[in-house]
């Protein structure tokens, strides 16, 4: 540890770290300095100039989250005239900035609005023209609308630092700047993922999730369809949030009983077929080791990593699963076992989903997942969506019973559960793959070097004497590198594990926005949403897929085998590559 | 071995020896301003009418082009120096005026006055 | 048409391949937008996707810099390129009232290209003619000591030319 | 000066002055009338010569005859022995073979560069550009090869620190220093950058300097390599100078095949290239940080700083960032002396400044002084006064990000200091000379327009204040402004100025607050009487037709929305109503008689 230094804030002397700026120093010191375009995952930009600090000897403010410390540097934090600047710096994004909120989607969890409340805007001085562009709502996920922006670069640093898919940039300049795709391509055209990474990270409603609740609602009060709804494991880690609370509480039990009380007919759980998947992918994974197909195996879950895959990894289609991501097998198991057990045309079932993921809802359209021409899921909602439904239901949900899951598509296995963090589809993997391939038990089922937020983990697992080298990636930056080593050391890994959000799906783009004291994609928020996952699974006394009940009777009564030819149909798919072709810029 | 100094004397009279012998010591220099102003305000047909003298025979002239001096509103700018003459400098020097240049100055030795910045 | 254009794009490749042999060859994508420039007088998107796949840069980067400088024009351009020099020296001498003179006649606003695809009419910083302010530069071409009328003469000319 | 045989040139410089300089002249004066040589000499006072150990200076053209510590006494003998017996008087003789002030020998053209002091333009004008014989022939490459035979590169920074030579890009941060920084910054690889985005409009020293004299350019550079431990240089120019370009495309290529670049310049250990790069139309570009991204390839967008360049620059690697006309200076210090250097100018600003003097002055041009010399000097002696007869408004330097000055500043002196503590800055050199038919609003809105247009968009103050701003300033102009709105222009331009990112936002609002502190009146005419008294807002005018009026009818036949009536030879009148102020009618009367109020 490198000596302290001394710094004033205020007039008050403060003993701290060297080498840190002086927002990072200030924060210890409970200073919380106003901010916009900061991130700490993200590179530094100092564009908004809210978090200006004044430093004496210098002429001119300073960017907090830029500016180093230094010895005895001396520096205010709260005179007149920085509030007064930071009260016209907000004011002056207000200026450009559409007086829609209480029509914006994100009124009331938006982060301009608790800026401008926070410095004291009371008038406004300085009001004149405003940009104006046409919402782009092409896309199938993802909306933009330029109006909202703030040109913070938030999402264009996350889109092109931590996701690497670089969709988005910043066009024309000055007054004239937009956040657009290439050639200002509509978002359906772009190589946009669906992450929607960008819409976690955005202050206020540039980017949205494409909003299917009030065509949800009205479907549900049809009463000639039956309404089925899944939700997926990770959608009841962090619901809780929406309605006030701590990360990590579990919401199952609640959820469900809100699910019925919007009223939905059945309630499966997304676990579910996350155990199915597992029999699917680990019977696959077997036969590839075999040499059957192309080594390593990719893990195919993830939807916004399918497109990203079809768009810049072409070349390595064939070692991705063909396994559907639980969604879309569970949506199939729904239009044909489920509509066949209650004798119900399929065509007559309402299919919703809800998911942590933005990029579900592109999922769901695609073609290719159809169901004897039917699409498995016909609505995606995210996880915001049904908080937001569940409110304006007039649904009390933190204080209505629990309720279980319907049967026979609703009870799951731990490893299910943790499903939907980073190193959790590998874990259950291996538990069950272990015992296929050896026909022993795994007794040490939790495996640690694959759970936590490192970008890349690697693990080993000796199976029958066989070292199984596997490897996970979360967010689609990591993904890039680790594929980067793939393509240079085909044989390094067996089995790899892609999450396309950071932390798996429990930051997934379509998870509640951050509270007010938190910031979006919050280390802290993350781990606890994954502790909620783990905590399932440790409670459960069945943890390893294989030995879920209703997937051992759906194998038995319909799909016969994993890879069967049932299963072929239904559960499983193909990729092609698409355009445009995504580029990864080297460095 | 040469000291990087003593090459670049070296190269240095190798130069003045150049510009000797393609004319310099002609009683006669006649500097064409060729910077982006002076090409703007039509200094390359100027520049044209003194190559095209030179080649028709003018001689103990020489001719070569130069940056811009400063002169910016008086451009294209022609200068004529002459050994032991203080030097003179036309502005807004146009073809006509660059011919007549060439015949009466260069040729006959009258400076004409009234184009003289 | 479509032979020459392949042939264009070839040299394009060409030029770009001698770049990538040097430190750090992304860098040189503004030169390389230059050159594209030169060969099609504008930045086609085909051609920003030719760009982006032979020097691996994402085609967001390459739109995020054809747009960010002024220099590049992201539509076709006319036949002849009419610059108004907005620079200071020309402002104070009434640059202004030229402008606004070619905008009547040619019926374009800056940055825009006429009908018969015959002008683009843009604005120049400063064309370093301060002396003879205001002026204009037609394609290469500049014209000084301009008023209004005489602006609107030149493009005449021009028009003519065009046509004869 | 038709039949001027002799120009003498008297040094006119404070040092000289102090040691009897007007006395000598007078005496001159006296000879020559003695003589009755009126005709055939002219006296020519210049501005300092940078002799002044040896003043007074007088120069004796043709022959540049440089005589030293004249006195009254010595006056008669030069006239007597020079210019009649033309014998010189040895004793007299000062042997000094500076770089700067050839054009003396080569120009006659004395009224308009005799208090111009040109080191930086030495070259511009005399040699030709594209033959390095030129250059060479005039001790080019000499600066190069002395640093490489005799200094280390310690003592190159040293000498480049002793001159107090200032970046002449507009910052005026000591050039040694920087010098100093990047070589001692950690790192294996360093970059030299020459910045020659010139972009201000109106402004084209770099310009004519890399046109008249792009091996000076190249020089310095690789002077800075050797100090700096560099092999690698990068001019980046704006695409907008093709002829620059070209030209400075062939100097690098002539230098090479000289082995003045390149490997083991000059049979040295040391090698360095120069590379050329492209801007592509963004002023923003001439700020270091969003050059070093635009020569990266990207946005042309600035950072914060910290880290400079000079630490982490170019590709990460320490870089060092001079403009064209700071390189330019860098061969002359190195031969001529750091010292001599710095006894040029004032006391915390050395050597001296270029500005491109433009508008409503009568000999608009490139100027070079030494710093201390007075806009006054500037304006009338060496720019011949305004144009047209008009009186003179306003002086503004330092291009969009510089600040307006009115007549009672005129006897400021051109330094970093100076210009500042009155509200304007030296910037890159534009100097823009206004008169009574200007408007100081209009003004203004030309340049927070320029501004506005080229702000990056990055930071907010720059982005959104300088738009609000101009939208303030618009309906100021259109007769719509509101009492307040000089208020709002302050508090946004201060906020600006203190809270934007880069230097273009923190300067953006000076030209607008600098003319309201010494315009204000102009401005609350504007508001609230609704007046422009220079005439130029259209909105505010009232168009008349004054008894003048012969009745031609050519107003009539103008007149877009048929507002002027009157029959044939009778004075006609506007229909105020139907006048929409577009001015047509006063341009087109020959007879004046058609007034604006």
């Amino acid at each position: 540890m490198s000596e302290l230094i001394t710094i004033h804030i205020n007039e008050t002397e403060y003993k701290v770290e060297p080498d840190q700026t002086i927002m990072q120093a200030a924060d210890k010191l409970g200073f919380h300095i106003p901010r916009l375009c900061y991130h700490p995952k993200l590179s530094i930009e100092g564009a908004c100039r809210v978090c200006i600090v004044e430093v004496e000897g210098m002429k001119n403010y300073v960017a907090s989250c830029a500016f180093p410390i230094t010895d005895g540097m001396k520096l205010h934090t709260n005179t007149k005239g920085l509030r007064r600047a930071r009260r016209d710096i907000i004011e002056l994004l207000l200026d450009n900035h559409p007086m829609d909120c209480h029509t914006c989607e994100r009124d009331g969890n938006c982060e301009l609005q608790r800026l401008a409340a926070s410095v004291g805007i009371r008038a406004r001085h300085f009001e004149g023209e405003k940009k104006h562009y046409e919402k782009d709502i092409s896309f199938s996920s993802i909306i933009r609308d330029p109006d909202k922006c703030i040109l913070c670069g938030r999402c264009v640093r996350m889109c092109s630092e931590v996701q690497k898919v670089h969709n988005l940039t910043q066009a024309h300049r000055g007054f004239k700047t937009v956040v657009m795709p290439a050639y200002n391509m509509p978002m359906s055209e772009s190589v946009c993922t669906a992450c929607g990474q960008c819409i976690n990270v955005c202050p206020t409603a540039a980017f949205l999730e494409k909003n299917y609740t009030q065509e949800l609602f009205e479907k549900l009060n049809d009463d000639s369809i039956v309404k089925v709804v899944q939700f997926a494991p990770s959608v009841r880690a962090a619901i809780g949030e929406a309605f006030g609370l701590e990360p990590g509480v579990n919401m199952e039990g609640k959820l469900v009983a809100a699910f019925r009380k919007l009223g939905f007919d059945y309630v499966f759980d997304t676990q579910f077929s996350a155990d199915l998947t597992i029999m699917e992918e680990a019977s696959e994974f077997l036969e590839r080791l075999q040499g059957k197909a192309a080594m390593p195996m990719i893990t195919s879950c993830s939807s916004a990593w399918m497109k990203c895959l079809e768009q810049f990894y072409p070349d390595l289609i064939d070692n991705v699963s063909t396994c559907k991501s639980p969604m879309s097998m569970l949506g199939a198991l729904i239009k044909t076992y489920f509509a066949n057990k209650i004798k119900t045309d399929p065509k007559k079932i309402l299919s919703v989903a809800t998911m942590c993921c933005t990029a579900k809802k592109y999922e769901a359209a695609r073609p290719e997942l159809d169901v004897d021409g039917m699409p498995g899921v016909d609505i995606v909602v995210t996880t915001r969506e049904i908080a937001w439904m569940i409110k304006s239901a007039g649904i009390d949900i933190l204080n209505i019973e629990e309720e279980t899951p319907d049967s026979p598509l609703g009870i799951s296995s731990g490893a299910g559960a943790i499903f939907g963090t980073t190193g959790g589809v590998m874990e259950a993997a291996i538990r069950t793959a272990y015992e296929l391939f050896t026909g022993q038990t795994l007794v040490d089922i939790e495996i640690e070097d694959l759970r936590g937020l490192e970008g890349i983990k690697e693990g080993k697992v000796l199976m029958d004497g066989n070292e199984i080298r596997v490897a996970v990636a979360h967010g689609l930056g990591n993904a890039c590198d680790l594929l980067d080593i793939v393509r240079q050391e085909p044989d390094r890994y067996h089995f790899i594990e892609i999450m396309g959000c950071p932390g798996g799906c429990i930051g997934g783009g379509g998870q509640p926005y951050a509270a007010a004291n938190s910031i979006p994609l919050d280390e802290d928020c993350l781990k606890k949403r994954a502790e909620a996952l783990y905590d399932i699974d440790r409670k459960k006394t069945i943890r390893r897929s294989l030995d879920n009940p209703d997937i051992q009777q759906l194998y038995k009564k319909f799909l016969h085998s994993p890879l069967s030819k049932v299963s072929h149909k239904l559960l499983h798919t193909h990729y092609q590559a698409k355009t445009p072709v995504g580029i990864i810029p080297k460095k | 071995m040469l000291t990087p100094l003593e090459i670049i004397k070296k190269k240095r009279a190798e130069a003045v020896s150049r510009i000797i012998s393609k004319g310099y010591l002609s009683t006669k220099r006649v500097y064409v301003g060729m910077a982006t102003c002076e090409i703007a305000a039509g200094s390359k047909e100027v520049m044209d009418v003194f190559t095209e003298a030179v080649s028709k025979g003018l001689t103990d002239v020489y001719l070569s082009q130069k940056g811009c001096a400063g002169r910016c509103n008086l451009e294209p700018t022609v200068e004529v120096v002459e050994e032991g003459k203080i030097p003179v400098k036309y502005g807004k020097v146009n073809k006509e005026r660059a011919l007549e240049i060439v015949d009466r100055h260069l040729k006959n030795g009258q400076v004409i006055k009234e184009w003289l910045i | 048409m479509i032979e020459m254009k392949d042939q264009k794009i070839d040299e394009l490749k060409e030029y770009i391949a001698a770049t990538q042999s040097n430190d750090n060859p992304e860098s040189y994508l503004i030169a390389v937008l230059h050159k594209v420039q030169g060969l099609f007088g504008y930045l086609p998107r085909e051609v920003m996707d030719v760009v982006a796949k032979a020097m691996n840069i994402p085609t967001a980067h390459i739109w995020g810099v054809a747009t960010f400088y002024h220099y590049f024009n992201l539509k076709p351009v006319g036949k002849h390129i009419v610059s108004v020099c907005m620079g200071t020296a020309c402002y104070v001498r009434g640059a202004g009232k030229v402008l606004e003179a070619l905008k009547k006649n040619i019926g374009v606003e800056i940055g825009e290209t006429s009908e018969d695809k015959l002008f683009t009419l843009q604005e120049a910083r400063c064309l370093g003619a301060c002396g003879i302010a205001p002026v204009i530069m037609i394609d290469d071409k500049i014209y000084g000591e301009l008023t209004g009328k005489t602006a609107t003469e030149l493009i005449k000319k021009y028009r003519k030319a065009a046509k004869g | 000066m038709p039949n001027t045989e002799y120009i003498i040139t008297l040094c006119d410089g404070p040092s000289c002055i102090h040691k009897g300089s007007r006395t000598v002249k007078d005496a001159l004066e006296e000879a020559i009338a003695k003589h009755n040589m009126q005709d055939k000499v002219k006296i020519h006072l210049s501005g300092c010569l940078g002799m002044c150990s040896k003043g007074p200076i007088v120069i004796v053209n043709p022959g540049y005859t440089i005589y030293g510590s004249v006195t009254e006494a010595d006056a008669a003998e030069i006239i007597e022995q020079h210019l009649i017996n033309g014998k010189y008087v040895t004793r007299l003789v000062v042997d000094e073979d500076h770089l700067y002030n050839r054009f003396f020998r080569i120009f006659g053209d004395n009224d308009f560069f005799g208090k111009q002091m040109r080191i930086t333009l030495r070259n511009c004008g005399i040699i030709d550009p594209e033959n390095i014989d030129d250059y060479l022939s005039l001790r080019g490459y000499e600066a190069l090869a002395k640093v490489l035979t005799e200094l280390t590169p310690k003592d190159v920074i040293d000498e480049v620190k002793t001159s107090g030579l200032r970046g002449r890009g507009g910052g005026g941060f000591p050039t040694g220093v920087k010098w100093d920084f990047t070589a001692n910054a950690p790192g294996d690889e360093r970059y030299v950058i020459c910045n020659a985005d010139e972009g201000d409009p109106g402004a084209f020293m770099d310009r004519s300097a890399i046109e008249g004299d792009p091996h000076t350019i190249l020089e310095g550079m690789a002077i800075a390599g050797y100090a700096i431990g560099s092999t690698k240089g990068i001019v980046y120019i704006r695409a907008e100078y093709p002829l620059a370009i070209k030209r400075l495309e062939k100097a690098i290529e002539d230098a090479s095949k000289n082995n003045l670049l390149g490997d083991n310049i000059l049979g040295s250990e040391f090698s360095f290239d120069i590379e050329i790069r492209l801007g592509a139309g963004a002023f923003v570009c001439g700020e270091e940080t969003a050059l070093i991204h635009s020569i990266e390839g990207s946005r042309g967008m600035p950072r914060p700083r910290p880290p400079y360049p000079s630490v982490k620059g170019l590709f990460g690697k320490p870089t060092l960032i001079n403009n064209v006309e700071t390189w330019a200076n860098i061969p002359v210090i190195i031969l001529d002396g750091g010292k001599w250097f710095s006894s040029i100018g004032t006391e915390t600003s050395k050597g001296t400044k270029v500005f491109a003097v433009a508008g409503m002055v009568k000999n608009t041009g490139l100027v070079e002084v030494p710093m201390g010399t007075t806009l006054r000097n500037i304006v009338y002696d060496i720019g011949g006064g305004i144009e047209g007869g008009g009186k003179f408004k306003a002086i503004q330097t330092g291009g969009p990000s510089g600040g307006c000055l009115p007549e009672e500043y005129l006897d400021t002196k051109v330094d970093y200091e100076s210009l500042a503590a009155v509200g304007s800055i030296m910037g890159s050199g534009g100097m823009i000379v206004i008169d009574e038919h200007s408007c100081m609003v209009d003004v203004a809105k030309f340049f927070l327009e320029f501004t506005q247009d080229e702000s990056c968009g990055k930071c907010t103050p720059c982005r959104e204040g300088t738009k609000r701003m101009l939208e303030i300033l618009t309906r100021i102009t259109q007769g719509k402004g509101k009492p307040g709105d000089i208020e709002k222009l302050e508090r946004l331009g201060t906020m600006a100025q203190r809270s934007s990112l880069c230097g273009l936002g923190q300067s953006a609002p000076n030209p607008v607050l600098s003319t309201i502190k010494n315009f204000r009146q102009e401005y609350e005419d504007h508001i609230f009487n609704k007046k422009c008294v220079a005439g130029v807002c259209g909105a505010l005018l009232t168009y008349t037709i004054i008894e003048k009026c012969v009745g031609c009818g050519a107003c009539k036949r103008v007149c877009p929305t048929n507002a002027i009536s009157g029959t044939r030879k009778q004075l006609h009148t506007i229909d105020q109503d139907a006048c929409i102020k577009c001015g047509q009618c006063y341009d087109t009367c020959k007879f004046e008689a058609i007034t604006k109020a």
